[in-house]
Parts: C-alpha cells; structure tokens; sequence
C-alpha cells in the first residue's frame, strides 16, 4: 500500500492523533524538555499499555503486535507532529529494531517482550565522535572474551541514551564487520552524560565502555543488518518529519488566516499565498516519499535502501524549508521563546543531519538505487 | 436506457465485433458503420449516434474492442470537446450537422479560446462578435490554437455584449474556418516546433444558427468544456502509437494518429525527462562525479515524490475518499521538476549542452529538453495561477481583490493587440 | 556659521584636546567638559551644546580625538535618534531638559514605535494617547524595544485622534520610562538570548510639554528618526570594542559599551558567520569533500557578491553619483546569504549540528548560527517588506492597492490584541 | 577600481551602447544568426576602425591601446547586453589573449598588431571532445618536427573556428606542459566543420589538422599561460553574462509594466513585484562578482584566480535564473520564437557551460581561494 493506507491504518492515525493532542500540547512539550529525563514516565505507560505503541513492529512471537514498518510509520509522522517528547524513537524504532533485525530467534523472544510492553527502554550506540551513522565511521572494535565480548570506547549522539535500560552498541567483530552487541546499561563499567542538545524535545548523551561485557547479536553476519536497521530508522524518521512539517505548515497558514496588516488579512497578499502553495508542495512530496519508503521496505523491494534514502534527504530540505517560511510568516513573533514554532523549528534542524545529512543520503539513494525506480 | 450488465454489454459487443470488423475495410466506411450501430460513441444518447451508456461502462467496449483488435471511433484532439459541448448546449441543428463528423473523423475542430491580449485571464476575451443583417460577424485574434491549420470548425469564444460585465457579454459559436475572413498562421516556438496557431478573423460569418447555447452564457459553456478538456487530458493527448498490423484500416488510423500528434513531439522533452538522467551521466562519463550525482539525486528526489504524490490523489479517487491536496499540486510540482532536470541535464551534457540537433550526442533530445522546459510552467495555467489557484481552493485563502468583474467590460483597461 | 578649513578645525581640536584631555578625568566629568566647550557633538547648534560645523566636518574632529586617544560623547543606542528627532522637532524645553543627558551619556533612551498588532505596519500603532486634565494618559504595548529596561526616555509613537486617517492621527511623545505606569516585560527569542523588550503602558502619564511637533504629525516625525537610524545602522550598532588602555575613562567607557552592546552579542550569529565556514570544513575534516566544498562555494559565491555590491553602493555615493539599484538590494541578500551559510554550517557539523552549547565544537558559534540565522529575515523589515520596496521605489511597479490608509483608522481592521 | 568606472569608462561603455543600439537591434542579431558566418564584416570593420574595440587589452607596442581587462569586460558586457553577433570573444577575448599570454616579446609583435586592427580573426582551439576547458581534459600532443612542431587530432567547440585566419591550439609539448601554438587556418592540412550550436548567436566548430606545422609561443614554460588565457576570458564571459541577464532583466520588467491582466497591470500582483526584485538582486550580485573579478586580475590580486571562478559561477547561475524568470514573465509569448527573450535564453543556456559550468568553477574557486578573499 505505497499509495494509501487501510481503513485500519487510517482509524489508528485518527485516535493516536486525538490522543497526542490530548495529552502532548505544547505546554507539556515545553515542560518535558526542560527536564533531564525529557519525557513522562506515566504518559509512556499509557501509550504502550493501551495504545500498545511500542508493539508495533514487534514479532508477534515475541510480544509484539506484528505489523508492519508502515505502521511504525504512522505512529513516528503523529509523534512528529505533536513534538511527543518520549524515547520511542531511541528505544523502539533504534533499539528495538536493532535487536529484530540482527537477533536470533532466542535473542528475540529474549529481549523484544521487554520493548513491547514498554517495560525495557533501549538505546543505540552508534556514532563515534563527529563521524556520523555511515557503517564506515564506525571503529569500535568489540574485542573476544571468552565466550563474550568487552567493548571498550565512547559513543556518541545516543538518542535517549541516558533513559536506557539496555543499550545496543554498534562495534566490529574479530572479522572486520559490523556487529550489534547487547550491553546492560547498569554496568558499572558504563558511564554516560548528558549531551547538551540543539533540540531538547529529543534528548542525546554520550556512552563510554571499559572492557563492558556484552553479547553479540547472532543472526546476521554481515553489516546488513545494521543497514537494515538504518533502513528503518530512516523511514521512520523521515515520517517524524513529514509530521513535523505538516503541523509547522498548518500553524503558519492559520496565524496569517488570523492576522490583518495594513488593514487586510496578511493570508489575502499574493505573495503569502503562493509561499502557502509552496509549502503545501513541499510537505506533500515529502509525505509522498515517506509513505512509499515505508511501503517499499514491508513489500522487501529490492530498491527499498535507495527510496528510504530519497525520502530522508527530502524530507530533510522539505522540513527545515518549512520552519523557514513557518518563522518567517509569523513575523518577528515567530523568532520568539514564547511561540511554539521554534520548537519544531529546532527538530527540523537537528533532523536534518540525524541519521545522515540530505547529502549523504543522496548518495546512499544513489548507490542503492533501481534501474525501474 | 434499460439496465444492462457488463456480461451482456461484453457479449453484444463480441457479437458485433463478429459479425461486422474487417480490418482491411477502409476507416471512413467502418466508422460509418458504427455511427449508426451507436458502437462508436456508446455513451452518446441513443438518438445521436450513440447507444445511451452510462459513461462508466464505455470502458468495458473497449477493452473488447481491443481484443478484438477494432479500431474504434474517432476520438482524439478536440474534436472530443466539440461532441460533449454540443450534445450538452447545441441544438438539435448543431448535432445533426456536426457529431457523425466528429466521430468518424472526417470532420476536425480546433479551439478559438484564448487571446494574445489576454493571456492566463481566458474570460478576457476581447475578440467580437456583432450581429448584422441576420449573421454574427467576428473580428478579433486568438492564440495557442492547436491544429488550426487543418481544422474544418472551430469552437468560438468571442464577446456579444461590452456592456455587460467580463464573465456575462461573452457568447459561444461554431465557426466555419474555411472562408476567407479566417487566417491560420503556424506559431513557431523557441524550441523551433509550431505547435500553434494564431487565428486572425476579419469579418469572418457565422450563421445565426450556429450559435451554441444562451447568448451571454459563453463563459458558463467554455467552462465545462475546459472541465471536459482537464478530465480527458490524460486520455487524449497521451502518446498513441496505434498498432503496426498491416492491414488498410491500422495504416489509415497511423496516418490520422500522425497528424494529430505532430505538434506534440516535444512534449516529453518539456517535462525535463527525468527518465533519462542516469543514462546520459554514464553515457557522458561523468556518473561518478560527486556533483552532478548530488544534482541527478535532488532531481530524481522531487521528480519521483511527485510521482508518487500523482499516484496518491489517484488511489484516494479511486477508492472514492475525497481528494486531498495532493491531487492539485502536480502541475506546479512538474514545473519544479523540469526546471531541476533542464539544469541537471546541461550539467551532465558539460560543452556539448552548448549544442543541438545531430551534434547533440542524444539524438537532438537533450538540446531540446533545454529549450523545451520552460513551456511546462506556462501552458495549461501558469505557475502563478496554479499558486492561486492551489491557495484558494485548497487553502481557502482569500480571494485576491478584482477590480475586472465588477464594471461593462468595455470600461476594463486591456490590452491593445496589434 | 562662519566658514572653516579642514586646517583651522584640526588645530583647533588638537588645542582643545592638548588643553583638557586627560585619561584619569571620570567619564562623566569629561563629557560635561564636551557639552560646555562644543567638542562632543560640533554638528549641534551652537545654542545648543555644539559648534554648529557641517556634518560632514565631524569625520575631521573624529579624527584627531581618534589621533589622541581621546573618548567623544555618547553616541551609541537611540540616543542618537533622540537627539536628532528633539533637535528637528523639540521645543527648547525638551532641548534644554535632554540634550546634555543623551550626550553625556548620564540619561538612556529607548524607541517605542512598534506594536505587538501591527508588526511591519508600523502606522498601524494602536497604542492610545488620550488628553485629560491636561495630560496625555498612554495605554497600550510596545514590542521589539531594545533596552527598555535600563531606559530612562522614550520616544513614543502614539494614537491621538482615531477619526484621523491612519498616518494622520498619530502624535510622538517622550515618554518618562520611571513611572508606575510603565512595565517593562524581556522578551526571550529562540535562541535563548533577550534582546529586546515588550512594554506595556496602563494609565502612564505624559505632561503636555512632552508631546514633540504638531498633534497628528506623530508619522512624519517617526518616519524622521526611522531615516536617521536606517543612516546610522552603521555606526550605531558596529561592533564598538573600545580601547584596553588602563586608565580611569577607559574602563569607564568600556562598561558603558558593554551595557549597550549586551543585547547584540548574537548578531555576528544570525548572519551565519559566513567567515568561518573554511576555517570550519577543515576543523571538521570535510574540507575536502567535494559536495560539501559545493555549498561552500555556493554560499562564499552570494555572500562576497554581496560584500561587493555593498562597496560598489558605497563607492557610488562616495563619488557623488546618484545612488543605482546596488544599495538597496543589501538587507535582502543579507537574508539569502545567512540562509545558506545556515544550511551550508549544518552540513559542516554534521551529526554536532545536533548539539548546543558547550558540546558545539565551536563553542557554541555554530549552535547559536543555527538557530539564530531566522532573525535577519525578519528584524528591521521582512525580505517581503524589503521586496515590496525594491519593486516599488527602485523598479518603479505599482503600488499595492491600500484599503487602510482612505477611511477613518476606527473602521481599519486590526489585530486584537491581549 | 573594483567598485566603481572612471568616467572615461562610463563614457565608453555609453559610446558603445549607443553604437550597438542602433547597429546591433534583434532585427540585424535574428539576420546574422541565421547565416553560416554569423556576423556582418562591415559592422565588424566600423568597429576595429571607428571604435577601435579590438584594440582594448593589447599592449600600445603591440598596435594596441594598452588597457586593462576591466576595460575588455565593458566591452564584452555591452555586446552580452546587445547580444551583438561578432568574432569579438573567439578572436580578441579568447585568440589575441592567448598570445599576450604566452607569446615572447618577438611573437607578440608579429601577430597581435593584426588582432588590434581587427584584419586578423583569431580562435582559440582548446577543447577535445566532450572534455570542457580544463587543462587536465586537454590530451592532444604536439610533436617535435625540425625546429616547429606538427599538430594532429581534432579540437572541438571552438569559438568562430569557421571565420578566423589564425588558430591558437592547446596542446602539449613533449615535456607533458600545455603549450599555445600558432597555426595558419588556411594550411591544407587544417580541415573546419560547423558544429550546430544551441545559441546561433555564437558559432562554434570543430577543427581538424593532420600533421599540421605549427609554431609553440614560447614565452611561458608551464600551463599558466593557458590558465591566464582562461581567468581573463572567465571574467570577460561573466561581464558578458550579466550584460545579458540586465537585459533580460530590463525587457521583462518593460513587457510586465506595460501588459494588463484581469483588469489591472501584469506589474502590479504581488508576485510579480517580487520576482522582479529578485532579479535585480540577482543580476546585480552576479555583475558585482563579474566587475571585482576583471578588476582583481588588472591589480595582480594573488586570490584572482579564484574570484573570477566565482565570478562566472554566480554568472552561470543568475544568467540562466533571469532568462528562464524573463520567460515566465512573458506568459505564452515568451516561448514563441517571434518574441526576442529566447534570444538571450539560448545564450544564457550556452554559456552555463562555456569555459566550464558553476560546479567546475566553483571548484577551481576553492582551490584558488585566497584566506583573505
């Protein structure tokens, strides 16, 4: 369904988009992200016992509910509209899916049950320094011990990393590729700190190991699966931000609908008008690109890495286009601490380069891209 | 109109189809045929020419007139717009004369709509038409005629009333181009095609009969046939290739198909053939250059969201939920798409985008999608008025003040045309 | 005014200076100094506190203080503007009451023009200035006032006649900041700095000798010191670093710097600090990456563009020609270029464009480029405003049709506001 | 005088507008583009004789008036304005160039004076293939013959190549450095072939020599003579350009003043005006860059290499930004070939990649880019 969505699909977005608006207006976005732990315990517990939203893409084996990334999907666009502070992008759509793509059948019915239900909040290490997601910026090497392995070194840029329980940590094996290894958060041979983040609605840390024990991933042997997880993840976000730029977009247009200047509405000048059809234009290609990327990985196309790729790197230039024109049709309001539209405005911009800039991912689409795309 | 099901309607057509279709009967003679079988135009009233089907069904004939390899009724250019206008508003003078022409294909009509003083604004129209001695004589100048030059009747745009406010003088005519008050002249356009013509009339006749509809109604009959025009743009400007069988009737309908679509060759060249984008980086050598990677990806980037967003508003139609805004923004979003590749392309064609014709190593194609591009955001509605167009009635933006439609239209400053 | 050389008036400082300056005098001191001899301000009249030179001599006098070491009157902020405004405009009570406090520096001033309602509008202003036993009672809310809170004057744009057409029923004020009827409110941006300030005015008082020129000429007036800060944008808001001489005034003068420029440490920032994309691509080892030097050079490309038409402006009106397009193209580029360089800084950053604060490698510079880079297109006139102008002042295009400035400013329709 | 003209050029670029207004309408540019030699001989001779133009940057002991290339580039951006149809940049800016550069004092005496004159037309042969200007992309070899050297291979996209009476080809010596060497276009073993040009505006073709004799200008040992050759007709093209884009720039603004729409002047909607403003922002950035750049070179700036790149990549992107808004502007009528704006279109289009398009120059910015440019 790269076109359109269920009936299903399209009742699950109408009571996920009541219930953010509910429980995560902008006053509550606005106190979370003051805090340390950025998000609300008690919230969390309800989107994932009766919403069952960390279940989502989760194995039915293991706890989960089984749909699919599309799924996953909806539920990041509505949590990017709402700026959701939660870590359910680090845990479920990051951890989550790291351990579904690169565990075995026992790690999985091990471990996803947890993140299911909400109870187990993971996060991914993968960044090191200033280098990026890219497989190739990434160095750690896990080194054997025994039956295990220790990991030994300080990632970076991990998304609700100081909220996790559990940690998967990309590093290299013994042979040069890529594995995931779990680590238990509480190890006192990890240490974290906060990361002063640009968009404080989605919280960073980095994450140091010393010789930390941990357990490798089995079911996949190459960097696949880290590629998958990427995949995913990439879909996903490019959904949040679709979202994010649909709700800048919709606030932009009803504030000039409200405000006169020179005695006129500010949404009767041509110019306001036509900045509006642009931004409807740019949103709606995103969106476009984001639904097919999600459909294109549940439908296992061979080109699926390619399209993913493309809808990041537009909705990376559609997002943070639109917060442009958002602030700059709200006027000097708009530059303001008190109007709500920096709050996107600053997601859009860390969006931007998370998981890749719209460079990179170009190039990504490029190298992966299908002769009948 | 009695009810008839798809079964039934599959089975009378297969039995037609057996008893009558002989592809090496001549085209004219086989359309004569289904003029009067109502096989040719089934959802034309049962009275014109037609079988009275509902126009849902006319599908289903043809796709058993394709089985069968029959070829069917005229129904390409304008001609299409002609037979709805005239069985919606014509007299029955006007269907008499006109429609078995039309779908035969013996006949060929061509639209005198817009003007060259007034542009996008269509209901601008300053051309006039005066009554005298029983007969309305037009003077006046249009523009962007397709297929002019070889047009038996026209569909005439032209103003009765200067008194009457911009939107209400207007009147609609069926006009003979084949008498001396009418002057074709080709337009040739920057990429060398004419696809055009102007048409110059001085003192041109039109028969009182021939005049469609209320007078003063011109404008409300233009609009549905610009409605009937952006609902079969699809179907009647699309690239029919016909069928290369040997027989008599495929190689009259080739030849027909040929003249119709002679204008259009261009046409994928202005969309900017984003299509042709990582063929032509490797054939020039240069796939590997980061830059121009980076250009084809932003190209390929909005060109297949657009794609796809097309491809959305089509599946929320077609599963019948009301069209959201998709559906509006394609012809602005083929714009940004051409502009993209018309640079992408230049950058990728390096020195030899400097050339054209045989020099240019795609046969001609690249050098005329860089001259071509730039109609895709003016034919059809400008980019402006697609902005307009997408703020009002998408957004619900306020109108922008008129100050054109509230006045006689003689008293509306326009342009003087030479 | 008798006429002087360049050689006369630079012996003539010189002497002053050799006479009285002295680095350990206190600032305050000094400036009193200045008011008495003339010195600080030689363009005031010689009535009041100047020497009455021609504008265009203070460069010369500039000069040799610069030459000595020597500090001049205060010059930074709205009191310029006041100044300017109250010489042109005031009534010699104003003159004698404020002109020694601006010059000396003693007494601050602040500009209450804009209006929470009406934005780029700034004729729209609202704000209510009402006459009762014989004062004028002000109720209103002022926004985007730098340094309201330290002020001790404002010049107020106020409402007195509300029959008036918009421009027409507008009086200016100065306003006495310390009163109960005054709040002053900091007004946090998004990038976590308080440049500025909203003021809110409930019942606060102007005596009737403080209103400046004729009642309802308040937008003439405005529009006066609007030209004078457009004139000293320059100067006034430069990065003035002072000197790091040890001695008293110095030390003096640099707080007094410091206080004025506080609300101005980020603007560096928000013209996205174009001078150190290089020096950051190679700190960030991605100066070598082709499609990143891409945006670099794309950004450079407008900005030095820019910078040169800037001096091309400059050099024009230096020679006495008159003044082409260049120069009014400027606020608008500035725009464009910090817009790129914002996009072009996150690309160098990569994943730390993430990050803020002490985690930003560049210690915070590139963060606050991040988020503050929005303000340029915004603050001083909207790129829309700034269009508006070009098109209509440079271009000579029509003006948009008004429907606010023919019927009385109470029928206007207007922004309510909380 | 980066910023601003002495009034002596300002009272030549006046001149000389003048003159290519009344000689140079589109009536004479639409007849000269259509024929095979595609100028007018008389006009060119009034042009050398009467206005001495051909004599602008070569040395006075050359028969030349000895100016700078500031001078040169008025020149070049009033016959860009005019689109005037002209050997002028294939024999002065590009051949006569080429021998000020790289030719010995004895060479420089024995040609230019006929360049100066006009009586010599000159072109520059350069380009292989596909290959563009670059010096890396030029490969053709000249071999030692006795004391000159005999050339072989074709040169292509070579500006006036039918016309001129002298070619100038890049080629390498035997110690691998790009040499300019001279050659007699009348030399039976010189074989010319037009190449059919998308701006009819300015001819191209390709020339062919077979063991041709040819004679190396000696008086530079390295590719900078080659590299001067092309910083001097950069700044030359990009004063070209954005006398064509201020052109188009001004017709479109005349036709939009002048045509109503719905009642009103075209030149009164909002979008209009603004569009309008972004032209004019964008021509008179580009003619900035394109002013500095012939500037930098006459004063020997160490960083001029890397603003004429600039220059001509502003120029690329503003000449083909103005003509493609210039024809939107127009409506329907801009697409025709009666209306003049496909005139400049064509050649805004051409010279977007003429001496390398904005990526290759922005590049060549970069590795020129001087710390304090």
């Amino acid at each position: 369904m790269k076109f359109s969505f269920s009936e299903e699909q399209d009742e699950f977005r109408t009571a996920l988009r009541r219930f953010l608006q509910a429980k995560s207006p902008t006053t509550e976005v606005r106190k979370q992200m003051q805090m340390d732990q950025g998000y609300d315990p008690g919230l969390w517990r309800q989107m994932c016992e009766e919403l069952a939203l960390a279940s989502l893409h989760i194995p039915e084996e293991c706890g989960g509910a089984g749909f699919g990334i599309a799924d996953l999907a909806i539920a990041c666009e509505e949590m990017g509209r709402a700026l959701l502070c939660s870590p359910y992008f680090g845990s479920v759509v990051l951890a989550a899916t790291a351990i579904r793509e690169a565990g075995s059948d026992d790690q999985k019915r091990h471990f996803l049950p947890g993140f299911a239900s909400g109870e187990t909040i993971g996060a991914l290490c993968a960044v090191e320094g200033r280098g990026g997601w890219a497989a190739d910026s990434i160095s750690m090497s896990a080194e054997k011990s025994g039956d295990a392995f220790q990991l030994t070194g300080t990632k970076s840029h991990v998304v609700d990393g100081m909220t996790a329980s559990l940690l998967v940590v990309v590093a290299r094996k013994p042979d040069g590729a890529l594995g995931m290894f779990i680590v238990d958060a509480s190890d006192n041979t990890v240490s974290r700190k906060p990361q002063n983040s640009m968009d404080p609605t989605r919280k960073l840390s980095t994450v140091s190991f010393a010789k930390t024990p941990a357990v490798l991933l089995t079911a996949d042997n190459s960097n696949e699966a880290y590629e998958r997880t990427l995949d995913i993840a990439l879909a996903c976000l490019a959904s949040e931000m679709v979202g994010g730029a649909e709700r800048l977009r919709e606030d932009a247009l009803e504030y000039v609908s409200m405000r006169m200047q020179f005695g006129r509405s500010i949404a009767s000048f041509q110019v306001t008008k036509h900045k509006a059809a642009d931004m409807l234009l740019d949103v709606e290609l995103a969106k476009s690109a984001a639904y097919y990327a999600a459909a294109a990985i549940d439908d296992g196309d061979t080109d699926a890495r390619g399209v993913v790729a493309l809808a990041k790197a537009g909705a990376s230039d559609a997002y943070i286009q639109t917060a442009v024109h958002a602030v700059q049709m709200h006027g000097g309001i708009g530059f303001t601490y008190d109007n709500d539209t920096h709050l996107w405005f600053k997601r859009a911009k860390a969006s931007e380069v998370f998981l890749g800039d719209a460079n990179q991912n170009r190039e990504r689409m490029l190298q992966n891209w299908g002769d009948n795309s | 109109m009695t009810e008839i099901t798809e079964n039934e309607l599959r089975s009378q057509v297969r039995e037609y189809l057996k008893a009558n279709w002989d592809p090496n009967r001549g085209l004219a003679e086989w359309r004569e045929m289904l003029a009067e079988s109502g096989w040719g135009m089934p959802h034309w009233p049962k009275d014109w020419l037609g079988r009275g089907l509902p126009l849902g069904m006319t599908a289903i004939v043809d796709e058993e007139f394709n089985k069968f390899g029959a070829v069917g009724a005229a129904k390409m250019g304008i001609r299409v717009l002609a037979a709805a206008t005239i069985l919606e508003h014509g007299t029955d003078l006007q269907k008499e004369k006109y429609l078995k022409g039309i779908m035969t294909g013996t006949e060929t009509w061509c639209q005198l709509f817009s003007e060259p003083g007034s542009g996008s604004d269509l209901a601008g129209a300053a051309t006039r038409a005066d009554f005298k001695d029983g007969k309305w004589i037009i003077n006046g100048q249009k523009v962007w005629t397709t297929s002019a030059h070889h047009a038996d009747y026209a569909l005439l745009l032209a103003r009765t009333d200067w008194d009457a406010v911009k939107h209400k003088g207007l009147s609609y005519f069926i006009l003979d181009m084949h008498q001396p008050g009418v002057q074709v002249h080709q337009l040739k356009q920057m990429n060398g095609h004419a696809s055009f013509n102007q048409v110059f009339m001085t003192d041109a006749v039109v028969e009182a009969n021939m005049q469609v509809g209320e007078l003063g109604e011109g404008w409300k009959i233009a609009t549905t046939t610009l409605m009937h025009e952006r609902r079969g743009a699809d179907s009647a400007r699309r690239y029919e290739s016909g069928t290369d069988r040997p027989e008599r009737i495929y190689e009259e309908e080739r030849q027909e198909i040929a003249t119709v679509m002679a204008p259009y060759t261009w046409y994928p060249q202005r969309t900017g053939r984003v299509d042709l984008l990582v063929e032509r980086a490797k054939a020039m050598g240069v796939w590997d250059d980061p830059d121009i990677r980076q250009d084809i990806a932003k190209t390929l980037t909005i060109a297949k969201s657009a794609e796809w967003t097309a491809r959305r508003a089509r599946a929320a139609s077609q599963a019948g939920k009301p069209q959201g805004p998709e559906g509006s923004i394609g012809k602005l979003a083929a714009s940004i798409v051409a502009r993209s590749a018309n640079l992408t392309h230049t950058k990728i064609a390096g020195p030899n985008a400097m050339l054209t014709g045989d020099e240019d190593e795609a046969g001609g194609v690249v050098a005329e999608i860089l001259v071509s591009t730039p109609a895709i955001s003016i034919a059809g509605g400008t980019d402006e008025i697609q902005r307009n167009i997408i703020s009002e009635r998408i957004l619900k933006m306020p109108k922008e003040n008129r100050t054109d439609t509230d006045r006689p239209f003689r008293d509306v400053p326009r342009n003087q045309v030479g």
